[in-house]
């Protein structure tokens, strides 16, 4: 059952000249998050913006244990994520969650990849730890336009993740889309060349990023006949159901297709469910 | 504190309260019970459904506005039986008070919708949505034409025993005089707005924001048109007068009712903030208090328009 | 940077950029001779005139609301004699391009007026008022009514060599069709919109919070609403359209443009900030470096409505 | 010629839950203003509020004879007021200014009386100093609803300026209205009986406060035959003439008068110019 957060802002870290990760005190909503749910957030007086924004809860924050709160991690594109870029201490966010069907976490010897483009890199903190704590093995192929848009590499690092990275410039790791390095792997894999050590077929992908980009993993996953759950992004306007903006085509048999709420059916779903040819 | 009389007649419905979620804004209400206690509200309009279920148009199908939004959802709905089976029940089990929007391409379609739901258990009114901006064929056409308004409406009361409430659009030089011609055709009531037909572009693409180019604005922004509709509206006909458009608090709620509003209904402002109903209703009590008025329904249409007074208060 | 072309013409006349202060808003253009040359806007449209001078309406003229505000100012002013006398040497002598803004109680009124100004040294065009909500005697009887808007558009074309743009309402069902009449009338050109008649109530005394009790919403909040009417209208007629309502950025006067408007006014957002003529300017070349559009007249009605593809856009 | 400044917050005082005196780095604006004047400010993003709001000059701030900005005495009533309490150190606030038609000092040996009206005590610091430094001796009549609503008291004796208070419930001064002591000083003034030891008739006198005090005000000193001068607060959406909603009716002859706009005219008037029955 949501709940509607007054949430104190604990700290912000800008990681960029466009990115921060804010730290918000609302531990209930913390508590009860499972991998891949969002929540629904607004920030300022008035009605600029008018309506809430969904975000995934990027970290738990634990302290000694102890729930504190959550953190978000956000790009600058408009008004609310500026909002949320200035934010400061003390600052108030209204915060309305957990929302919507977390990703499926497997247990070993299934290795997880988690497959993330910019800023769909934040359901993978949260699902990692899940994944670390059961045992699984995990892989985070990670791509950004340039190295410095490339974040927390280091959380991932000391959780024992392996990370393949790809930049559109070239800068760090492979030159061009992740899905590259994804591909490759998955080649090697269906060759017998297991590149981690996993019998092949044993892997469960994950993917967060521009549409596109889940298109493309989608159809790679399908492909190398590898499981794929994808979280999509579409325009939400409550989050809860009640508005049917952030509708997605769902296959309903070979050919036809039917619009699923993503905020209810979703953000997460099966990437064969997916009608990509649609929109 | 007395207790005060917050129910309201709309007809022969009474309304525990006047504060009614809006079609379209509310899903079916099922989806809202775990956040809210459906049987608390003074009613649920649930989302404008077609004898047929219909997929709608495709996203973007909302876009932010200043202090407003668009949508151009396009009436995506299961039809009247999968609502019947699937929805009514658990909103009957809540105790919810059920106003079912119906939509029609044709009068028969609209004749044929309220005779199915007569038949069901637990409908407690039917609004005719004949003022949907977004698609071609939602009933705009009856909406925008006074004979169009009074032969939907009469031809719906002939074949139930429900209450019928036409919802008027607000995209018309005169509304009062479609409801008056509501009134004449035997409407219960009438509610009023609808959005505002509108559009929103992005320049650097110069393609509109919209998949259906243009969608209906709703939210504050549209408040003091929707107020001045319902005061116009008070003023042409006796039957109630259901107010809705930019509601975001109780004090909003109370400016339509003393526009001359019956019962108000909430839309946009639920998005924002699923748990309002409680501090609406809240806040309509603290005012009914502080002002001494027995009964919520005394409140309607006492709009004071005599010239005022000047104090001295003390600054 | 090369040089952009931004002017844009409206009939016979030539405009040197498309952004023209509104009327009403910018009082005679005098009053902002201090802030603004009054030669860089594309036109300054003064405040609607009368033939004699009028008192308006008593305070509260103007209350705020959701991103908008409403006035009730009931056209106040100095009658076209003064405005002649006093007002139009000062715009001659700083070179603004004055747009008439008239308003009458007849139609002889309108006939008087345009006679009087075309004999007028420094005046560049008429707006024939049709459309003010807020006063009973204002031309609104003209603005609703297709006839209306026809008679007094051709009875003014055939006493004036001036440019006539009659500016109209949009509170009506079907603005377009209003555009088509004025076109058949031989109108050069149609501005739009004047202001969305509403109301706002002080729940507190239960009092309007305007003297008038009814008053014209303007500002951001009804920019939707006002972008979808110059679409249609600039689809329904030749002649250009002048688009308003809203607008306080220059992407706000692209998306007029582009939606099918010549050129644009600015009311509200002027009051807001009064430096912000330079700011629109600046931001409408800078789009037309950025998207290399040589004549500004070039973006008008470009609106795209084929389908998006999608892009993979590294986020 | 009024300018558009973005001034910083210089610092900000709250004088009790509802009052506070907010200064703004504005020294161009601050330079320009005579007493009475006025800016029009506005804070927040987007379009809550829309509109500026018109705030007297309070205070000109000095350092070491430079000028460096200028202060707001604030009443929280609305959006504005609030964003204005709620405002800290560093935040920014558009204020252009300065506008409007300043009070009309008196040279010595007229003597010069403030009245006062709870928040209308901004414009008599500026005008303070303005009349000081010319020698004229200033008496301030001040009321407000409570003790604790009377504000710089201190300030205004350090400047030589004789106080009368009046308070409604009687917890400092007078026991209701400040016109009580105005009249009685004009009562003992035309008697004979020089309460300050001006010569009968040497008054002017100022006032600011709501418009019912304005009223009063202008009656009692027509009463008494003492010039004064009122400044008028009407709703304004513009503050530069442009929109006509601050209008006042200003007499034109015996029984007739005209709507004139305060921003312009105003918010300085001769009290015997307004049409006080009308409105
Ligand atoms: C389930 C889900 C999880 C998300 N998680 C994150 C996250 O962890 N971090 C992050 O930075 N972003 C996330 N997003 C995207 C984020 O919601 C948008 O960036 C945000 O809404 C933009 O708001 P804004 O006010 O800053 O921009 P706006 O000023 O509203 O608009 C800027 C752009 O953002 C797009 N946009 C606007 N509203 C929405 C909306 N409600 N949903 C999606 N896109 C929108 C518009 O198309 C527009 O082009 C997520 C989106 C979804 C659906
Ligand atoms: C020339 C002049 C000088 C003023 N100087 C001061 C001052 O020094 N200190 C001070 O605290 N106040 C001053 N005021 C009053 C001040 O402008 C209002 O208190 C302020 O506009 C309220 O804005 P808000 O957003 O807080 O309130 P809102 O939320 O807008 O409304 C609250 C109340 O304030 C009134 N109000 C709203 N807008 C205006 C407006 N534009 N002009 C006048 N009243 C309005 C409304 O009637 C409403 O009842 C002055 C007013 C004028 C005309
Ligand atoms: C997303 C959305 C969907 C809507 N769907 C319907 C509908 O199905 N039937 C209907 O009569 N009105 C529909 N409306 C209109 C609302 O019921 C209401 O009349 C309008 O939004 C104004 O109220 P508001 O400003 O409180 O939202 C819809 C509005 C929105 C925003
Ligand atoms: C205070 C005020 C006064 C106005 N007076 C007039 C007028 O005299 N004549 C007229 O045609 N329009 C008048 N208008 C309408 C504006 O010119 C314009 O059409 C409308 O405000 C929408 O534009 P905006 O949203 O940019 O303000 C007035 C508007 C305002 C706010
Ligand atoms: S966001 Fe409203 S239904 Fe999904
Ligand atoms: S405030 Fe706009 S004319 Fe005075």
């Amino acid at each position: 059952m949501p709940v509607d957060v007054e949430a104190r802002v604990i700290r912000n870290t800008r990681l960029s000249s466009d990115y921060n990760v804010i730290a918000l005190a609302a531990p209930d909503i913390a508590a009860a998050t499972a991998p891949g749910q969002f929540v629904m957030v607004k920030l300022g007086r008035g009605s600029t913006p008018l309506l809430r924004r969904p975000f995934s809860v990027f970290e738990v924050l634990r302290t000694n244990g102890h729930i504190e709160g959550l953190t978000l991690l956000s790009k600058r594109v408009g008004v609310t994520t500026q909002m949320l870029f200035d934010a400061v201490e003390g600052d108030v966010v209204s915060c309305l969650g957990p929302l919507g069907k977390p990703y499926t976490p497997v247990d070993p010897p299934t290795e997880a990849w988690m497959v993330a483009g910019g800023v769909g890199l934040a359901p993978f903190a949260t699902l990692t730890e899940v994944l670390r704590a059961g045992g699984t093995s995990v892989t985070l192929f990670y791509g950004a336009r340039t190295d410095r848009d490339l974040f927390y590499l280091d959380w991932f690092r000391d959780r024992g993740v392996r990370l393949v990275l790809a930049t559109e410039d070239g800068s760090l790791g492979d030159h061009g889309r992740i899905t590259k390095p994804l591909e490759r792997e998955l080649h090697k894999g269906a060759g017998g060349l297991q590149p981690s050590g996993a019998a092949a077929g044993d892997v469960m992908i994950y993917a967060c990023g521009p549409e596109p980009m889940l298109e493309a993993v989608a159809h790679v996953a399908a492909r190398y006949e590898r499981p794929c759950e994808v979280s999509v992004e579409r325009v939400m306007g409550c989050g809860l159901g009640g508005c049917y903006s952030c509708v997605i085509p769902v296959r309903d048999g070979p050919m036809g297709h039917h619009y699923v709420r993503s905020c209810l059916g979703g953000p997460v779903f099966a990437a064969d469910q997916i009608a990509w040819e649609a929109h | 504190m007395t207790t005060r009389d917050l129910s309201v007649q709309i007809g022969p419905l009474t309304l525990k309260n006047p504060v009614v979620a809006a079609s379209g804004c509310f899903g079916y209400g099922v989806e809202y019970a775990h956040v809210v206690d459906l049987s608390l509200l003074g009613g649920v309009a649930v989302k404008g459904l077609f004898l047929a279920p219909r997929e709608g148009h495709p996203p973007e199908r909302i876009v932010e506005t200043p202090a407003g939004m668009l949508n151009a959802i396009g009436l995506q709905g299961i039809g009247v039986d999968r609502f019947i089976r699937e929805k009514l029940p658990e909103l009957r089990d809540r105790r919810a008070t059920v106003i079912v929007n119906i939509c029609g391409s044709t009068l028969d379609e609209y004749v044929e919708l309220a005779r199915i739901l007569s038949d069901a258990d637990g409908v407690a009114a039917l609004e005719l949505n004949i003022s949907c901006p977004n698609i071609k064929e939602g009933g705009i056409t009856f909406g925008c034409s006074l004979t169009g308004t009074y032969d939907v409406v009469s031809a719906v009361k002939k074949v139930t025993p429900l209450p019928v409430i036409p919802k008027l659009t607000p995209n018309v030089t005169d509304v009062a005089s479609f409801a008056r011609a509501s009134e004449d055709a035997g409407a219960d009531a009438v509610s009023l707005v609808n959005t505002f037909l509108a559009m929103a572009i992005d320049v650097e693409t110069r393609r509109p924001k919209l998949s259906n180019i243009v969608g209906g604005l709703s939210g504050p922004a549209i408040r003091p048109i929707a107020v001045r509709m319902v005061y116009e509206c008070r003023r042409t006909v006796k039957i109630p007068v259901i107010g809705m458009g930019g509601i975001a608090s109780a004090t909003d709620a109370l400016e339509f009712m003393i526009a001359g509003a019956s019962a108000v209904q909430v839309g946009t402002a639920n998005f924002v903030d699923p748990f309002i109903w409680s501090k609406l209703l809240d806040g309509i009590r603290d005012y009914m208090q502080r002002h001494d008025i027995a009964r919520v329904a005394d409140l309607t249409g006492t709009i004071d328009t005599t010239a005022r007074e000047k104090e001295w208060i003390s600054s």
